[in-house]
């Protein structure tokens, strides 16, 4: 399929759904601040089955409708009005998040609930979650700049808080950090929107991207607003803020917070540079963009295995993964036009592909958090017994983030490297490549410590969450079998046998990635393994442990100069720098 | 007529602006906070007024000319309340030295 | 170089001395009570380039409540320590100048670019003013043609005070938000807060009234109102009302609700959601500004009374 | 129209002033004071295009002055909710600061769970 | 007269700037404030006379708003000032 031509003038017979998956949770989330803290849990639960069947009526409206649906709020057309537009780029987005909305809320379930007596957390959670569903769906469907720019500081405005929930010093420095970096960068994006209405008197997506030439103006808008939208979206070296925050928030809000929230800024990154700057020159600035995500699977991957805490691990494993979300670019976009259809459907198909595993990833830490009432890893001995739902859905996400076919991140890699082969930009296979390795290296470290004997008496702080495990679970299974989904109807997914190949041969490749996951493992990280090497192997593993040592040494300065980037003066400057790269590159390309 | 009415507004305005300088330079020169503030206060209530009076001829309608005495006599309460307050706060910040 | 020239580089340099000084002196009060007055000249700046209504906003925001907020805090905050080590290196003050100054130049170049023939839609507004039968067009472009943004941002500010109280200790949550202020029965204070707030409300309530048809509307006027509120409460005339109250949460979301049903009833009588019939449009859109002043009043003053800090039961 | 000139150059300039004040200086509230320059500039910068526009006798583009009265809401809700969070650092950890590095708070265990 | 008038608010920004130094220099927080209140109804007559100037008859509102505003601000420093009296004994009881 390719990708739509979006009309402008005319609302779309199934338009009114388009509104209804905002105001359902802006309805949801005035009821639940009305009733309160006692009724917040009720309301939502009300609320998410509704806005799950508007989605689901999205989804099968859509390709009937020649795969764009548009509404013009208050009937008036841009430029003066607002339209609302879901294509199948909002449409498969709108879907991930319901699914993962319905996960995370029967995870929390137990946790907000005003049966604990207090009143205050589910207040806020459920409130938060509400809004947090509504500015993703907003961003989703917005056709105008501004639009997305007030939908981006309500998504910030619900993570912040979800950050700060548990009230400790060390989350309200992280809250704070968040806020001030995400301000700083959606200053920069209203900045660039600025210029592009100076220029161009419109802020419509669809009228801009019809409008818009290489001016210096314009080149100058593209950078600050694409930079803006990087610090939201934490992609290295801008990610000082990530870390902190979701590995200090509430489990079920870290899911929430790495698996959609970061997508949301993604997103509207891939609405300017699909659709409304799709005509600048952008090689270079795009490679630019691709090295970033590089840079990010590497230093993300070095130091999440250097991690003595699970949640901060998954957390850096989300630095890594934002990475891969970017390498779509320069394989997607070219010479003033976009080159690959399969290589953007490949990075969306990334991009659910993480939101359901992370998701997953991060409840199932969260189950094992709650009951040991800590999470060093090298404390999860015997975990693999006492919780064996919660441990075998952090292996099946691990597995679908690695590429385990039929997952979702399977199919996203087979279109990426294809899309690679096709333009002859054979390096970003490569990455893509060692990305999977990584992720096998700090998924294995985990399983391992998780599935070894149990050290010392292990005392339960609390009953196994039994309906939080079975969530996380369900998510698990749900990405890695997302490789099945009719994607064709939504994506801009060639013809060919990437679909076909997901076929049980492909298990057989998973070995590669895992044995050379296995082995970094081993070589980068920090803590010692939980099984004891019989001392007859010692003599073999002698130059082996040279090796470690030495490849320790060179992770530990990596660490170093992650600990560098995240302080406040260097990450605004590296934000500035790159805004400054990214006008030059534009500037070079044409 | 309407050369009258630019008169005063001449007169006033120039008359209002002298205030305003003579307040500054007192802010500027006076020793201790208290007579600074009695600067201060004349400045503010007399400039004001006095730029007041000279755009009341100039005003279009009853209502502007009603609107712009009534932003000269909030002027005068918050200049008093206002002064009143720091005059206590610098007195006790005295004392408490 | 006109008379009026000089002048506006006169204002625009006192501004930006004001902004350097503000950015770059030691001490914090200092610097706060520099924003306050910045926020001020700002307002002039805005008058000049013929945006009242902006104006208007600004005065109330950076003049009245935010210079508020922000001297508040700093005075709560004079005794906070600070660690040296967040303070830059000299490299990294030298190349955030750098950098800045690059972006400084950026945007010159773009300013002084900006293409002749400017691309505008006021001509779009004022064509179409005629089916709210309103006449001031900024009140048409927020209630009418980008009423969807209104709407939005309205959830930002509730979703800001959602935020504020999620920072509860767990003892006060659904009390007070902060300190309780006694009267002093005969101090100037109490005067001021007895004599002020109604000129003000009167004021708050004409500057929304006369947003229909000239500068002015419900935020500017809900600013006013909400400043008022404050003075009552900090001369402890009375108290902030207890977070949990239920009367309080509706009169929250009055504005937003009444929006969006107002919005959804144009789904199904008329053409579109947040569409108003012409005939219906002046009372409709006033409904929801009545609803939202009272909505924006109270979210304003509870943003900047902040925190619940006693327990309702005190 | 020199104003558009004049203070296209104000708004450039107090954006710089934001950001540099943003990145270099410590203490959270005199971040949280910069960023409200930042966004004077950028929504300055909005009414002078705005002002560029000037047509149909109006003296300022009612678009750009109606994103910047949303705008300068949505800004002063973000200094409320950033003070808030200040106020409470301090009032439980009796310092302010926003570096990595900070002394751990008392509480036994990591955060989050 | 329009020049004329342009000049008086050039006139009274520049006494406003000079109320700038008197900001700057201080010396403590209790004149900050008065500079601060003189430059506030500095600005408030500069706007009206700008509203005239400009025919912008809309100005006047803006001017009422900083007037009624403006002691909104100089009353948080007092406030402030009380507290940290009261904190050393000297006023009486008004903040807890």
């Amino acid at each position: 399929m390719p990708p739509p031509s979006p009309t402008l003038d005319a609302t779309t017979s199934a338009g009114f759904l388009l509104v209804l998956s905002t105001v359902v949770p802006i309805a949801g989330v005035l009821l639940a601040f009305v009733l309160g803290g006692r009724y917040a849990r009720s309301v939502a639960s009300a609320v998410i089955p509704l806005g799950v069947t508007v989605t689901v009526a999205i989804l099968i409206a859509l390709p009937h409708s020649d795969g764009v649906i548009v509404y013009l709020l208050g009937a008036w057309p841009p430029p003066l009005g607002i339209a609302l537009r879901a294509d199948g780029l909002s449409a498969v987005m709108l879907a991930a998040t319901a699914a993962v909305i319905c996960a995370v809320a029967a995870f929390a379930a137990a946790d907000f609930s005003a049966a604990t007596g207090d009143t205050r957390t589910p207040f806020a959670f459920w409130i938060l979650l509400l809004a947090i569903w509504a500015a993703l769906n907003t961003i989703f469907l917005a056709g105008d700049l501004f639009t997305l720019y007030i939908a981006l500081e309500l998504l910030t405005f619900a993570a912040v808080p979800l950050v700060s929930l548990d009230g400790q010093a060390e989350t309200l420095r992280a809250a704070m950090r968040y806020l001030l970096f995400a301000l700083l960068g959606s200053v920069l994006y209203l900045l660039g929107t600025a210029l592009l209405y100076a220029l161009h008197g419109t802020l419509d997506v669809v009228l801009l991207s019809r409008r818009v030439s290489a001016e210096p103006a314009v080149l100058i808008a593209a950078a600050l607003m694409t930079t803006g939208l990087l610090a939201k979206t934490a992609l290295f070296p801008l990610h000082l803020w990530l870390p902190p925050a979701h590995a200090g928030a509430p489990s079920a809000a870290s899911a929430i917070l790495s698996g959609l929230v970061v997508k949301g800024s993604f997103f509207v990154i891939v609405r300017l540079w699909f659709d409304v700057m799709a005509g600048l020159p952008s090689f270079v600035a795009m490679q630019l963009l691709g090295a970033l995500g590089a840079a990010a699977i590497v230093l993300g991957s070095i130091v999440a295995l250097r991690q003595e805490r699970l949640k901060l691990l998954i957390a850096y494993s989300t630095v890594a993964q934002i990475g891969y979300l970017f390498l779509m670019f320069p394989l997607a976009l070219g010479a003033g036009k976009i080159e690959s259809g399969g290589a953007l459907a490949g990075g969306l198909v990334q991009a659910i592909s993480h939101a359901t595993a992370k998701a997953a990833m991060f409840m199932s830490a969260g189950s094992i958090y709650a009951t040991l009432g800590q999470d060093r890893i090298a404390g999860l001995g015997g975990i693999g017994r006492i919780l064996p739902i919660s441990v075998l859905a952090f292996a099946l996400s691990g597995l679908a983030l690695m590429g385990l076919s039929p997952g979702a991140a399977y199919l996203a890699k087979a279109l990426l490297l294809q899309a690679a082969a096709e333009r002859g930009q054979w390096w970003w296979a490569l990455v893509l490549q060692a990305g999977g390795f990584f992720t096998a290296a700090y998924v294995l470290l985990v399983l391992t410590y998780a599935m070894a004997p149990a050290t010392e008496q292990v005392t339960l702080k609390k009953a196994v969450p039994r309906a939080g495990e079975l969530a996380a679970l369900a998510l698990a299974l749900c990405s890695l079998l997302l490789g099945l989904a009719p994607w064709r109807a939504y994506l801009p997914i060639p013809n060919g046998d990437v679909l076909d190949s997901l076929r049980l041969g492909a298990v057989a490749k998973m070995l590669i990635p895992l044995l050379g996951g296995a082995v970094l493992a081993v070589l980068l990280g920090r803590l010692e393994l939980p099984f004891r090497i019989s001392p007859s192997w010692n003599a073999m593993l002698a130059p082996v442990s040279l090796v470690r040592r030495a490849s320790l040494a060179s992770s530990a300065l990596v660490e170093r100069c992650d600990n560098v980037l995240r302080q406040w003066p260097t990450a605004c400057i590296c934000l500035l720098s790159l805004a400054a790269a990214f006008a030059a590159a534009m500037r070079i390309a044409f | 007529m309407s050369l009258a009415r630019d008169l005063i507004t001449v007169v006033a305005v120039s008359a209002g602006a002298f205030f305003f300088l003579a307040g500054t330079i007192g802010l500027l020169r006076f020793p201790d906070t208290l007579t600074r503030l009695h600067a201060l206060t004349k400045a503010d209530n007399l400039g004001l007024g006095l730029v007041m009076i000279g755009l009341l001829p100039q005003a279009a309608s009853l209502r502007e000319g009603l609107k712009l005495i009534s932003i000269w006599l909030l002027g005068l309460l918050a200049g008093a309340t206002v002064s009143q307050l720091i005059a206590r706060a610098a007195r006790g910040s005295e004392r408490a030295k | 170089m006109s008379v009026s020239t000089i002048f506006e580089i006169v204002l625009a340099a006192v501004v930006l001395g004001l902004g350097i000084w503000t950015t770059a002196v030691r001490d914090t009060y200092s610097a706060t009570v520099g924003f306050v007055v910045y926020g001020l000249l700002v307002a002039l700046i805005w008058v000049r380039l013929d945006a009242v209504d902006v104006a208007l906003t600004e005065a109330a925001i950076s003049g009245g409540l935010g210079g508020v907020l922000l001297l508040g805090a700093a005075a709560r905050l004079q005794d906070a320590k600070f660690m040296a080590a967040d303070t830059p290196g000299k490299l990294a003050c030298v190349s955030a100048a750098a950098l800045s100054l690059l972006a400084v130049a950026a945007l010159m170049v773009a300013v002084f670019l900006l293409p002749d023939s400017a691309s505008t839609l006021a001509p779009a507004v004022v064509a179409n003013a005629w089916t709210t039968g309103l006449t001031n067009p900024v009140t048409n472009v927020l209630m009418a043609f980008r009423a969807m943004d209104t709407m939005l941002e309205k959830v930002v500010l509730l979703l800001a005070l959602v935020g504020v109280w999620s920072l509860a200790p767990d003892g006060a949550w659904g009390g007070h938000p902060g300190p309780r202020h006694q009267a002093d029965a005969n101090g100037v204070l109490v005067f001021l807060a007895r004599l002020l707030p109604p000129i003000g409300m009167i004021v708050g309530i004409y500057i929304f009234w006369t947003g229909a048809d000239h500068p002015g509307g419900a935020f500017q006027g809900g600013a006013i109102l909400a400043s008022m509120w404050l003075l009552a409460i900090m001369a402890g005339l009375t108290d902030t009302p207890p977070v949990n109250s239920q009367r309080l949460r509706l009169l929250l979301i009055a504005g937003p609700g009444l929006f969006l049903a107002v919005g959804l009833g144009g789904f199904w009588s008329g053409a579109a959601f947040l569409s108003y019939s012409p005939t219906l449009a002046k009372p409709l859109i006033l409904g929801i500004e009545i609803a939202m002043i009272v909505t924006i009043t109270t979210t304003l003053a509870l943003l900047l009374a902040g925190t619940p800090e006693r327990s309702a039961q005190q | 129209m020199t104003a558009v000139r004049v203070f296209g150059v104000c708004a450039a300039l107090a954006v710089g002033l934001g950001l540099y004040g943003l990145i270099t200086n410590p203490q959270p509230l005199r971040k949280i004071i910069a960023f409200n320059i930042l966004g004077s500039g950028v929504f300055l910068l909005f009414g002078v295009i705005g002002r560029h526009g000037a047509a149909a006798g109006v003296g300022n583009d009612p678009v750009p002055q109606a994103l910047v009265i949303t705008g300068v809401v949505v800004a002063f809700a973000a200094t409320a909710l950033a003070i808030a969070l200040l106020l409470q650092l301090f009032q439980r950890t009796g310092s302010a600061t926003l570096c990595n590095d900070a002394p751990r708070s008392a509480g036994p265990d990591p955060p989050g769970g | 007269m329009t020049d004329f008038l342009i000049a008086a608010v050039g006139f009274i920004l520049a006494m406003l700037a000079l109320g700038l130094v008197s900001i700057l220099r201080g010396p403590d927080n209790t004149d900050r404030m008065m500079a601060a209140q003189l430059i506030g109804t500095a600005g408030i007559a500069a706007l009206l006379l700008l509203g005239t100037v400009g025919d912008v008859p809309a100005a006047v509102d803006v001017a009422l708003t900083l007037a009624l505003l403006a002691t909104f601000a100089s009353i948080a420093f007092v406030k402030k000032g009380q507290a940290s009296l009261e904190a050393d004994g000297a006023g009486s009881a008004e903040d807890k």
